[in-house]
């Protein structure tokens, strides 16, 4: 059984974190971020959307 | 087959023979069979059977009918005159027009008859947009009863017709009809009815 | 007798069996079971009627029990007939064509019409029937030889309107023969807007609150809105009551002067306990020109009002003073002698009716009758010269006896109708407008002068109408032989049409001299909405079905459909709707017109409920407008003032109607009148107090409280009945050169010497198809004269008649009323 | 700030030295996969129709649907909230999702929280989803109901026509079939509808000089090209002569009839014919500078002297059509449907100009029409009365 490499488990820890905290995050806010963007634009310019 | 026929099943026939008189007009095709002779062997056996009159009085209906040019419309208006206007100048075919002192349609007769085949699980057919009271119906549970050999509840039944049907049948001598054709049969049916009531009703020979 | 008890052993079993159709009875099926299910359920629903809303229990799919809606606090008795009405006796129950008809068609013997036999037929057979003669009569005559019967008081129900889908059916098909005017109002609507400028007798009225506020004088003249107000032209809500009610206390308390003018004590002067000036029947005229010549005479007039809002009074002066070509002033005196008032009570009401504010209320017995343009003329000259009109509590009014007006309008929409028009753009199959030269449109009236004069050119409000003898009628909830005068004329009349259709539920004696008869179901059978007030606009209210259309019985909507499927045009009839899907259009369309205002739930909602209620409008003053300003507000009149003086009828040169308002001798009249020696008792055939017209006259509970010996009563004095021998209770026979019936004689000392009525209405009975046949249950119209009012209006003139009555001797014959057609000849 | 900084810098950009390619790939296209999944379940959760009425201000809406066809039918296809209301493509979805934050605050806000308020607002909020739909061509409804697969055949005759002409106009399905799922707001206008088809072609109108024009709509008068002083009323379907243009104003001359008992403010088309053409102040009407006299004439029917008369106004551009048949056809239709409900409808020619007053008069209480609705019916037929007409009656 070889010993746990501590820098092993930190960057296990940074992987989950990166995946499972900030990708979702990071999904939802740049989704979000898009949202917005388009009912700006379509207040603005774009008007409702078309068929 | 007819010498096997019990008795049950002849009443079951002859009140069916009855009702179908009751319920509608004779077609074309059922007029031409009664004036082909078709109904001669019953007649002649009612006939012999004490009810002479009433026979004569159909045959020499029947008779009128062979010269006439139109005689299916000349009987069907006879059918109406006779039964379908209403309760003033005809003999409106309902148990309820004949109680109570200012008779309607509907009465509490027409509520019995219906709760009485609901409860024998029968129906009754669409086509015969009729009050469940209708002389034609009542006729029709009384040969359904005779079939299904529930002797008692036939009794019980034409016991609670000849309450209502003396007064049906005198009005239905004073129609307006032109032939005797339906004041004899109705006469016919007061009396056969009377008969079966005043006899025990025969068992079932089976 | 064994032989006879043995019967059945002797019977042999196929002899029977093939004389036997298949049996009647099934096991229950689903389809069996299905109609007993969908009764079954025990409910209460609610619907609407003339007589008011109403809501009904439903037990065992039978109406059993029936009671006013909660809102109707007024609600008439006559709703108890309605259970009566659906299970009459009388009901047509299949389609039926007369056999001398089937036989022959159109050329069959007319005059076994009303006394011959009938054949039940199919739906199918009947309406093809119905079909094959619209085309006969469109190709071979054409659209003047169509007659259809203007519809009246049909059933009520916005949809299923029985006239607008006659109208709708047959104009699909081709044009037809067209009529003017009504049985009711006949004179009144066509003389008032000469003089007010608008019908007045179907307008709203003077808020009743504001004649109990500031009426000091209040004059019913002929008429009776305690007994009339009963019914209503949509779903009556009887609101009017509860004024009336007020106003009776008021009587009591003395705070206002209620005067009754009318030859009998009437329901409403009884109610009232109000004054009672009596007249003599049909004069008056007489007595408004005494009133009129005692206020101009005694300068009680108001000459500003004439001056500024009337035309013509100079005209009318020489007239009312004698100074004109007859020489003869129409003072109190002369009055007197026509009236039978006493001339001191002339000129004492003319001043009573001077001295404050004083409203006249007619009632419209008064425009039945020859001549019968002249009382409402000159009831508006005699307001004129009061100078009220416009005044809140003061001037004329023609209908506060009617459909509960005076009752402010709410202002709301009211659901509209089935369309009684082609929709847009459509052209009927037929489009042949060749009317050969006869008249498009008849006053209605005349209608049987066309078929006994044919070509006859008449008179007709500044027209001349040529008279079409036309071969083909079709009535459609609409009872032609209740209304028309002078029956005995009319059989003559009848004998020339070639083809008469009847669409009804009961056996009506339009039916009975029908040769094609076809059973519609009545309201209570079928969806509907209706406006709840016709004037006041409080509602709309759901009509929900009681029970499934009787028998072979179908709603109006399902029975023209089926006529114009034989033509291709069903599905454009009906728009591709069913009875719902209408209803929820109907219901929806006013919705919306009504959205600003008076929002309204959505149609289910509102069906499940039953009604919807609209506040209440606020007090109205007619013919306030036009006092504030005659110029902007001018009245409908050619020249926008009151006309005392029509110079446009003038111009017509009518002897029977010239240019102002003159009293006129009548043909016949009781009193001293002509022909009073012989028949010296008027008969007045006013609205009946327990019935619509003839509906419900078939109704046996309500019959039994009103008739007399099974017969409708002939209402007498104690006077005339001593003087014949007659005691309350005895039948009686009532003739004069026209007719005779039998009545049973109801004595009453609300009734004057020389005074009898026989109400309108009653079912026509006679006692075979002869001409003169003895009428056994009471009609009048067998007595009335069938003339026009006048060369203008050519109105009905019913209560223009004179009869005697005596004790019958003998046996009656038996009431053929109520009942199918029968045959009552030996033969 | 700045370790946050690095912090990150070093998550994202410092390679991992220790955990092999594959397994991070691996992990991160699992995350990806349940993030995905996640991110769906949102959208789906948000959009359903428990969400939706989660807020009691949605509560009455869902209760409206339950009444119509699109919640409960004979084929069980159920449209729910977000079928219709959100848009099924993407970017729109997104941006719509992102517009609810607005509902969010007006819930937290308590904007629409009473029934009573709803109502208030209902107008507003259906405008708002009538404005979508138009722009986007009913996008939503024709997901399921295409005009492609619609079998015109099988549909009511009234309907057909209609929808057949729609389809080739590919029309979007809200301009008709509006408060199909919730109540119709209650809009604002009870004029008859048929008006403003009349209206917007009189909008267009340019008008000749000299020519005659009717005017569609019951307008103002002035005195003055400003049209700052009022002169009166000019009726519905009364016929002028434009005689100039300038700016929004237009010249007209009104040559009409009056009578010469009262201020004569009353003008008639015709001679001895109760037609009105225009109502005038008193002032102006008395005012003989304006006023021109030309001919005085008694009328045979009354005994009234009548006094043809003409006058120079103003109007307002743009309230006037060429021809008065298109103002005819929504008379003739109204009169047919609303005067048909008791009885049949007499035939126009059947009375004559004066008659009909005091006939129309004595029946308009009977129908619904609203006040400008019945001064066009009245002067339809009494512009086509028998005084007008050749052919007997």
């Amino acid at each position: 059984m070889p010993r746990k490499n501590p820098m092993c488990m930190a960057e296990w820890k940074k992987l989950l974190v990166l995946s499972f905290v900030l990708l979702p995050i990071l999904l939802v806010g740049v989704v979000a971020l898009y949202g917005f963007a388009v009912w700006g634009l379509q207040l603005l310019f774009l008007g409702p959307p078309g068929p | 087959m007819t010498e096997t026929a019990s008795s049950t099943d002849q009443r079951a026939a002859l009140y069916a023979w009855f009702a179908t008189l009751y319920a509608r007009e004779l077609s074309t095709k059922q007029l031409q069979a009664w004036l082909d002779g078709a109904a001669e062997p019953l007649l002649s056996t009612l006939e012999e059977a004490g009810f002479a009159t009433e026979i004569q009085d159909m045959r020499r209906a029947l008779d009128s009918l062979r010269v006439s040019s139109a005689a299916q419309l000349d009987l069907a208006a006879d059918f109406t005159s006779s039964f379908l206007l209403d309760l003033h100048s005809c003999a409106a075919p309902y148990a309820s027009c004949y109680q109570g002192d200012s008779p309607q349609l509907f009465g509490p007769a027409e509520k019995a008859m219906r709760h009485q085949l609901n409860a024998l699980g029968l129906g009754v057919d669409s086509q015969f947009a009729e009050a469940a009271d209708h002389l034609a119906l009542q006729l029709e549970l009384l040969s359904w009863l005779a079939t299904a050999r529930r002797e008692s509840e036939e009794a019980t039944h034409i016991a609670s017709m000849l309450q209502w049907l003396p007064r049906f049948v005198s009005k239905a001598q004073h129609t307006p009809a032109q032939l005797p054709f339906y004041p004899a049969l109705s006469r016919l049916l007061l009396q056969v009815l009377q008969e079966l009531a005043a006899e025990e009703l025969p068992h079932a020979d089976v | 007798m064994h032989s006879r008890r043995e019967f059945l052993k002797c019977l042999s079993l196929t002899s029977v069996a093939a004389l036997v159709s298949p049996s009647l009875l099934l096991p229950r099926t689903s389809e069996a079971q299905a109609s007993s299910t969908a009764q079954g359920t025990d409910a209460w629903r609610i619907s609407g009627s003339h007589w008011g809303a109403i809501r009904a229990r439903v037990a065992g799919g039978k109406i059993v029990e029936v009671k006013p809606f909660e809102y109707d606090k007024y609600p008439t008795e006559m709703i108890q007939g309605i259970i009566g009405l659906v299970y009459s006796s009388s009901r047509i129950r299949y389609p039926m064509v007369r056999l001398d008809w089937l036989k022959k068609r159109h050329l069959s013997d007319t005059s076994q019409r009303g006394d011959n036999r009938f054949v039940r037929v199919t739906w199918d057979q009947a309406l093809d029937m119905f079909y094959e003669e619209l085309e006969r009569v469109q190709r071979d005559h054409g659209p003047w030889a169509m007659h259809t019967g203007l519809v009246g008081w049909r059933q009520t129900g916005q949809f299923h309107s029985c006239g607008n889908h006659m109208l709708r059916a047959v104009n699909m098909h081709g044009h037809t023969l067209s009529t003017a005017g009504d049985y009711s109002t006949g004179a009144g609507q066509v003389i008032l807007p000469y003089v007010l400028g608008s019908t007045e007798v179907y307008s709203q009225g003077t808020s009743w609150e504001i004649i109990l506020k500031e009426t000091q004088t209040l004059v019913f003249w002929g008429s009776d809105p305690i007994k009339n107000l009963q019914v209503g032209w949509n779903c009556e809500t009887h609101e009017a009551y509860a004024y009336l009610e007020q106003l009776k206390h008021k009587v009591a308390k003395k705070e206002i002067r209620v005067i009754s003018i009318d030859p009998v004590s009437s329901k409403t002067q009884n109610y009232l306990n109000c004054e009672k000036q009596y007249v003599n029947p049909l004069t008056d005229v007489a007595l408004m020109l005494g009133l009129a010549h005692t206020l101009y005479s005694e300068k009680l007039h108001d000459q500003k009002f004439l001056d500024n809002y009337t035309l013509g009074f100079e005209k009318f002066l020489p007239y009312l003073l004698g100074t004109g070509a007859d020489k003869t002033p129409k003072s109190a005196e002369w009055a007197a002698r026509i009236t039978g008032i006493d001339a001191k009570r002339i000129k004492e009401l003319a001043r009573l009716l001077a001295k404050g504010r004083t409203q006249l209320i007619f009632g419209w017995a008064m425009q039945r009758q020859q001549h019968g343009e002249q009382p409402f003329w000159m009831g508006a000259v005699l307001a004129a010269m009061l100078g009220q009109i416009g005044l809140p509590g003061g001037g004329i009014s023609y209908a506060h006896h009617y459909s509960s007006i005076g009752v402010p309008s709410s202002g709301a929409a009211m659901p509209g109708a089935f369309p009684l028009n082609l929709d847009p753009g459509k052209k009927p199959k037929y489009q042949s407008v060749d009317y050969r030269g006869y008249s498009q449109t008849i006053p209605c009236a005349r209608a049987i002068d066309a078929l006994l004069e044919p070509g006859k050119v008449i008179d007709y409000n500044g027209q001349k109408v040529k008279l079409p003898p036309y071969k083909m009628a079709i009535y459609c909830g609409c009872n032609q032989w209740h209304r028309q005068q002078d029956k005995n004329r009319m059989k003559q009349a009848f004998r020339q049409l070639e083809t008469v259709v009847a669409v009804d539920f009961t056996w009506t004696a339009t039916c009975r001299f029908a040769d094609i008869v076809l059973p519609a179901c009545t309201q209570f059978e079928r969806n509907d909405i209706d406006a709840y007030g016709s004037y006041s606009g409080r509602g709309v209210i759901a009509m929900q079905k009681l029970v499934d259309p009787l028998f072979n019985s179908k709603t109006d909507f399902e029975i023209f459909k089926g006529l114009t499927r034989r033509f291709g045009r069903d599905k454009e009839y009906s728009r591709g709707m069913d009875e719902m899907q209408w209803l929820e259009f109907l219901y929806e369309n006013c919705r919306k017109e009504n959205s600003k205002k008076f929002p309204m739930p959505p149609f289910r909602e509102f069906w499940k409920k039953g009604y919807v209620l609209f506040p209440a409008g606020k007090p109205w003053v007619r013919h306030a407008d036009f006092r504030a300003d005659a110029e902007l507000n001018a009245l409908g009149t050619p020249s926008g003032f009151i006309e005392i003086f029509s110079r446009k009828i003038a111009n017509f040169n009518y002897p029977d109607c010239p240019g102002h308002p003159v009293w006129m001798e009548k043909s016949e009249r009781s009193h001293g009148g002509p022909k009073s020696q012989r028949y010296p008792l008027w008969l007045q055939s006013a609205h009946p107090d327990k019935r619509l017209h003839s509906q419900l006259c078939d109704s046996e509970i309500l019959r039994a409280s009103y008739a007399i010996q099974g017969r409708e009563p002939l209402f007498m004095s104690p006077q005339d009945a001593r003087q014949r021998g007659i005691r309350h209770g005895d039948l009686v026979r009532v003739f004069n050169d026209r007719g005779q019936v039998i009545a049973g004689a109801h004595v009453s000392a609300d009734y004057p010497p020389g005074v009898v009525r026989l109400q309108e209405g009653a079912w026509y009975a006679p006692t075979g198809p002869k001409v003169g046949a003895l009428d056994t249950y009471g009609d009048p119209n067998v007595l009335t004269q069938d003339i026009g009012s006048s060369r203008l209006a050519q109105a009905v003139s019913p209560n223009t008649c004179v009869v005697q009555v005596e004790k019958f001797r003998g046996t009656a014959p038996a009431v053929t009323a109520f009942g199918g057609p029968q045959e009552v000849l030996p033969r | 700030m700045k370790k946050l900084w690095h912090a990150l810098v070093s998550l994202f950009c410092r390679p991992a030295a220790k955990i092999g390619l594959g397994i991070l790939v691996t992990v991160g296209f699992i995350a990806g996969v349940l993030s995905w999944q996640g991110f769906t379940s949102v959208m789906g959760v948000t959009n359903s129709e428990e969400f939706c009425v989660g807020c009691h201000t949605m509560q009455a809406n869902l209760h409206e649907l339950k009444d119509t066809v699109h919640w409960s039918n004979r084929s069980g296809v159920r449209a729910k909230c977000a079928d219709c209301h959100v848009p099924h493509d993407f970017t729109d979805k997104m941006a719509r999702k992102m517009k609810a934050s607005v509902e969010v605050w007006s819930h937290i806000t308590g904007e629409i929280s009473t029934p009573e308020k709803f109502e208030e607002n209902r107008l507003r909020l259906a405008q708002n989803e009538w404005a979508r739909f138009r722009a986007n061509g009913s996008k939503e409804c024709r997901s399921c109901h295409d005009y492609k697969s619609m079998d015109f055949e099988k549909m009511r005759e009234t309907s057909r026509e209609a929808m057949r002409g729609a389809a080739q106009r590919n029309q979007s399905c809200l301009d008709c079939h509006k408060g199909i799922a919730h109540h119709k707001p209650a809009t604002g206008n009870s004029r008859n509808p048929a008006f403003d088809g009349l209206m917007q072609a009189a909008s267009s109108v340019s008008a000749k000089e000299g020519a005659v024009y009717y005017n569609v709509f019951p307008r103002t008068l002035y005195l003055d090209e400003a049209l700052s002083q009022t002169a009166g009323k000019l009726e519905i379907a009364a016929a002028v002569k434009v005689l100039q243009e300038k700016g929004d104003a237009q010249q007209v001359e009104i040559s009409a009839w009056r009578k010469s008992k009262g201020f004569g403010r009353v003008w008639y088309g015709h001679f001895g014919k109760n037609i009105t053409q225009a109502t005038l102040e008193k002032n102006v009407a008395q005012d003989a500078q304006r006023i021109k006299v030309t001919e005085s004439r008694e009328d045979p029917n009354t005994g009234l002297v009548w006094q043809k008369t003409s006058g120079v106004f103003w109007i307002k551009k743009g309230e006037v059509v060429e021809k008065i048949d298109p103002l005819w056809s929504v008379a003739r239709d109204s009169y047919k449907s609303s005067c048909s409900v008791c009885h049949k409808q007499p035939d126009e020619a059947h009375f004559d100009a004066n008659t009909w007053p005091g006939l129309f008069g004595g029946m308009v209480g009977f129908t619904s029409m609203d006040k400008d609705t019945q001064a066009l019916v009245l002067k339809y037929l009494q512009s086509n009365s028998s005084d007008f007409k050749q052919a007997g009656h």
